[in-house]
């Protein structure tokens, strides 16, 4: 497949995923919401519409490459190829999850991957440093990424690790996805300015705002500091802008947005258009399209499925895993 | 005389003592998370960003140390902050702010300053959120010296106690109980939504109550634990185990008194705590017994708690890491026998 | 075969264990504030710096998020990283990675990945550092599970206890005794200073060490508190009063069946400790005698630690909230009344 | 007296303070130097050759205005007009300091002044804006001043702070204090960049660096900021390059330093300077200069003598003022 192709194939899936467990999450909630019912209970945060951050930068990835992630971790977990079957019966807390069940939804690791997430904001930039960090005393030219939200941009982690990379010159990529919210908090009202990715001045590194949640662009823009990364040249940083199709946890009813303004995203979903350019360079045909879908919508049923039927921990298994 | 009986969610009952004490001194500002339009992700704050604006219930970054510190800043020059780290469990990020400075100030300046901040925050699991946002931790904020901690369980308590730790010249830490607010799309203990006077009362710091009183043993516990224990009281009388309950209110200071007292009268102890069993609450409460009551105890004293393991995910695992009204009430007829 | 005494201080000690571990495995790094040339401000990593270069021993910025959270991301990916905290007091900047991470990592990846960091760190007051350089505070990293607690009483312990937390696959904090590390320039006990052997060797964690027989009451103790209640011990002696110490050394993983054995032994326990007193580590020895040994107790347990206040600057205020060995013997004359 | 010459005065002040403390706290620890020992036990960190910072700023201040300072506190103090003799007696630990002995040297606390320290690297940050929130919300048009080290520029809190304080357009003045080393770790190998001031960029503010440790560009550089601030203007970033004359602490080896490094920097001293310019602006008179000498002389000795007869705190004082 070609590369464009298969960004948009990773986005199919990441969204398919995210609409169906946007579905999971409700069964045994109604008529009434509660956190605690249903087969997925807990918090859940969703990140359709966000889907070209996670692709366009994991695209350039491999597998002994790290990512760290966020409390908002789907789509970058499918695109750093975690284990979907295994990631699915890890939300649903089964005994075949990554964790056994111990973790959840905002606590997925796949070590095979170098996968690891986080639900404490700003936590996901320290880990990345230091495995940069292994990597260079390694001599191995693997490269970390550290993904989180516009909101983490104002944690004290961002900027001590920031400096810490750029000072042992740690091959890291810092990644801002800008969906303009955190919980109900817009990015003007927290952040003294307009795109993180200036920030970068503060360390001596580069900095890039991606505007339009455009995979493309992103692609770009991602391979450049990853190359520079691998190359020994040290971290870079990214600003994306991009958009949340559901609330910030599911049952959110966001009172806080304006009227309008969730259209208006919805409107620019990043998929279609994106579908769209590859049917105008003709890279992609309605039918392979259809099939993508079909493939996409079978794994995420199967990882579904698996989950559905792995069976639940033991109680007392809680005791085990606190020590190695 | 006519009694009408005003039921109140705790989550309601806490921002009405919010509300009231704005309104009482224009030094009270709230600051946090999402405390403004949002109301509090656990609705602390509901209605006082419509009531005061936004000059006074104040939006904050995802900043935990600045926000927290500035509380300290604020408070020595006259302002009483109401500030909420909106998940105990984020501590981590905010600590050095907390306890070395908030916490210190006042005896580091021989008394000269004083910072009169309410950090409040939301403690407690049973609804699957995993090992980041389930936790209540107060052992730790009550073993390091300097901070007030308060831990209602019930809306009556949480309304009086918010008064007080608003109008107290020391940091207070308010822990309230996700499980006991009464929110609606989070399960709660409908044993925590009681009569709440409407107007502005206080509660004293440092005197547990006594939930019920019995005569074969005694539970001491705090927080969302305090129903559960009166749940199984209620259940064991039925089987004629007479059960007495000590609802400790805060853990500094601690009504020491009434932990021997309650100790000297039933000659049993179950200590109950939804913190992690060692180096804590149910550590302290059992110490006390050791050195003040050792010769009143009849049977060894049982502490049941979080088991030392992260809180799990899967509601299996969390099921069995918090104590229930069952093991409570197990453990209640072991130690009678 | 001859026997020579290696006498070490407890620096030197671990900064042996240390090199020795270090050039045994290539992934073993050490980071931390001036911990390259200035080698440790407590020299606990001197001479590493010559010996392995600025590559596997590196100065940070005073960024403790940072460099404590790269720990959990290095040694994730196959680093061994020893890291050092400066003094304990200053984990509140750091203390998310350290608990909600570096802790908890193992369990909430259902064990699939091992963080094998050593966070090592100093503790201690007596030489009037004040309330932000002074703290022991173990009982709160105790609490929390998913970390080891070392804390080592003297140089022998400190190499054995070094090397094995190096080489175990966990997060272990380590914490050295300002006042034991024999430093020149700060007081230091004698008796920290013995026999250390060269070659390496491990100390299992989780088994107290029996510091002398007796039998009328027992010393429960740990770090600094050791020499002092053995000085009491061999004072007492004299009295004619027949004094057990126990040194826990390690918190977590806890040996309760050594406390649990010397109070069956002697029946009197005074549990003696530098940190603060309430919700903490004297609490949760108490506790346990309070659950396994009741019985065997012929007095109450008391505890000796810090009376919950802040650590005081001056001379004669500092002095008086840290336990003295004539505290410690008044306290075991009156429990022997 | 001229604004100049206080400041002079305001620097001999400070220089003398901290050399006699220097050998104040010698007192009773040779030949081996112990930390615990004579009649100032503990750490001391003295900040000769950082005159300039401390009163090139602070002589813009009211009382009411409030500054909070780092580890190495007392030019600070002093500048800010903190009672010099309760200052000295809590160095001393004596009943009569500014918090009877329970603060010590880095815990000075005079609201009086509205001056406050911590041993904390970055704890000064925080409290500043909190104390600028109070000042805004009354209407007052007071500033805070937040002081630190380059060291501490690498914290969360300054990230944290300097982004709070913009982003409530808080009146606060973030200075940094320049002198090269945190502890033994030179600035270059710990910070990205070679100046903090161009981190205000990541806030949108004005960031300035003063080189040359020269008091009347500081003073004219903070009287910029601190209108701004007093003008609802929001924050600024000062970073000022200074020079430490004695160790990190007393008994620092200073063994990090290059040979005759310290040299350079002792040959630049900031007050023979100044009192040269003085005279040649014909503002001090050389009899001036010996008054002045003999004054700030006095006034040492005096706080000293307060100190040394001050009686000490009794032991069981430890275990009040927990609580109010
Ligand atoms: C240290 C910390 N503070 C607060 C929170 C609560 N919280 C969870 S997500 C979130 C908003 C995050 O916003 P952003 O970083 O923009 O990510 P987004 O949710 O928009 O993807 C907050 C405040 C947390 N988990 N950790
Ligand atoms: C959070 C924290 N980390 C480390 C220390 C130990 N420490 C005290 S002063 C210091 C160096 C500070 O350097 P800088 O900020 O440049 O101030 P300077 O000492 O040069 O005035 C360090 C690392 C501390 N007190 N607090
Ligand atoms: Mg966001
Ligand atoms: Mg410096």
């Amino acid at each position: 497949m070609d590369a464009p192709v298969e960004m948009y194939r990773m986005m199919c899936l990441i969204r398919q995923y995210e609409n169906r467990m946007a579905e999971v999450y409700a069964e045994g909630k109604s008529p009434l919401f509660s956190i605690a019912a249903g087969p997925v209970p807990g918090e859940m945060h969703l990140a359709a519409g966000q889907e070209p951050v996670a692709v366009g930068v994991i695209h350039h990835l491999r597998e002994e490459d790290v990512v760290t992630a966020p409390h908002r971790p789907h789509h970058f977990a499918i695109a750093k190829h975690v284990d979907l079957r295994r990631m699915t019966a890890e939300i649903f807390g089964r005994t075949d999850g990554l964790s056994h069940g111990k973790g959840g939804h905002m606590h997925l690791f796949d070590p095979r991957v170098h996968f690891s997430c986080s639900g404490i904001v700003g936590a996901s930039f320290p880990p990345a440093v230091g495995a940069a960090l292994a990597f260079r005393h390694r001599g191995q030219d693997h490269v970390a990424v550290a993904f989180a939200g516009e909101g983490a941009a104002n944690q004290g982690t961002f900027h001590e690790s920031l400096n810490l990379a750029a000072t042992w010159k740690a091959p890291v990529i810092f990644v801002i996805e800008d969906n303009h919210y955190a919980i109900s908090v817009a990015k003007d009202t927290s952040t003294a300015i307009a795109k993180n990715s200036d920030r970068a001045g503060a360390y001596g590194i580069p900095g890039v705002f991606i505007r339009g949640n455009d995979v493309l662009a992103i692609s770009e823009a991602a391979s450049e500091a990853i190359a520079r990364a691998r190359a020994g040249k040290g971290p870079s940083l990214l600003e994306i802008e991009t958009t949340r199709f559901f609330g910030h946890f599911q049952g959110d009813a966001e009172a806080y947005l304006h009227p309008g303004e969730k259209d208006t995203w919805r409107a620019l979903d990043p998929i279609p258009r994106f579908r769209d350019s590859l049917f105008a360079q003709r890279l992609l045909t309605a039918d392979q399209d259809v099939a993508i879908q079909q493939e996409v919508a079978e794994l995420v049923e199967d990882a579904i499925a698996f989950a559905r039927e792995s069976p639940e921990p033991q109680p007392a298994d809680a005791l085990t895993d606190v020590f190695a | 005389m006519t009694t009408t009986i005003r039921k109140l969610t705790m989550a309601r009952a806490i921002s009405e003592a919010i509300a009231q004490e704005m309104a009482r001194d224009p030094n009270v500002l709230v600051w946090g998370e999402d405390v403004g339009v949002y109301g509090g992700i656990f609705g602390a704050t509901q209605g006082l960003y419509q009531k005061f604006g936004q000059d006074r219930v104040i939006d904050t970054p995802i900043s935990e140390s600045a926000f927290i510190g500035a509380a300290i800043g604020a408070s020595a020059e006259g302002l009483r902050p109401i500030v909420e780290l909106m998940f105990v469990d984020f501590f981590g990020v905010a600590m050095d702010q907390i306890y070395n400075h908030l916490a210190k100030n006042h005896y580091m300046s021989g008394g000269s300053v004083t910072l009169p901040v309410v950090l409040m925050t939301a403690i407690g699991g049973g609804y699957s959120d995993a090992a980041q946002h389930s936790q209540t931790l107060y052992s730790l904020f009550a073993h390091v010296p300097g901070l007030k901690i308060v831990v209602p369980s019930n809306a009556y308590d949480a309304k009086g106690l918010m008064t007080t730790a608003i109008r107290d010249n020391n940091p207070v830490m308010y822990f309230f109980h996700k499980g006991l607010l009464g929110l609606g799309w989070m399960p709660s203990d409908d044993w925590a939504e009681v009569h709440v006077p409407e107007e502005a009362y206080t509660i004293p710091f440092g005197q547990a109550a006594n939930i019920g009183e019995g005569t074969d043993i005694s539970i001491i516990t705090i927080g969302a634990m305090v129903p559960k224990a009166s749940k199984v009281r209620e259940q064991l009388r039925q089987e004629g185990i007479s059960v007495e309950v000590l609802d400790l209110r805060t853990l500094v200071p601690l009504d020491k008194q009434a932990i021997i007292q309650t100790a000297k009268k039933t000659h049993r102890v179950l200590i109950v705590d939804e913190d992690y069993r060692s180096f804590g609450m149910s550590g302290e409460v059992a110490a006390i017994l050791a050195e003040d009551a050792l010769d009143y105890l009849e049977c060894p004293v049982r502490r049941l708690a979080i088991p030392d393991v992260p809180i799990p995910y899967s509601r299996p695992l969390e099921q069995f890491t918090i104590p229930s009204t069952t093991r409570i009430a197990d453990t209640v007829r072991a130690m009678m026998d």
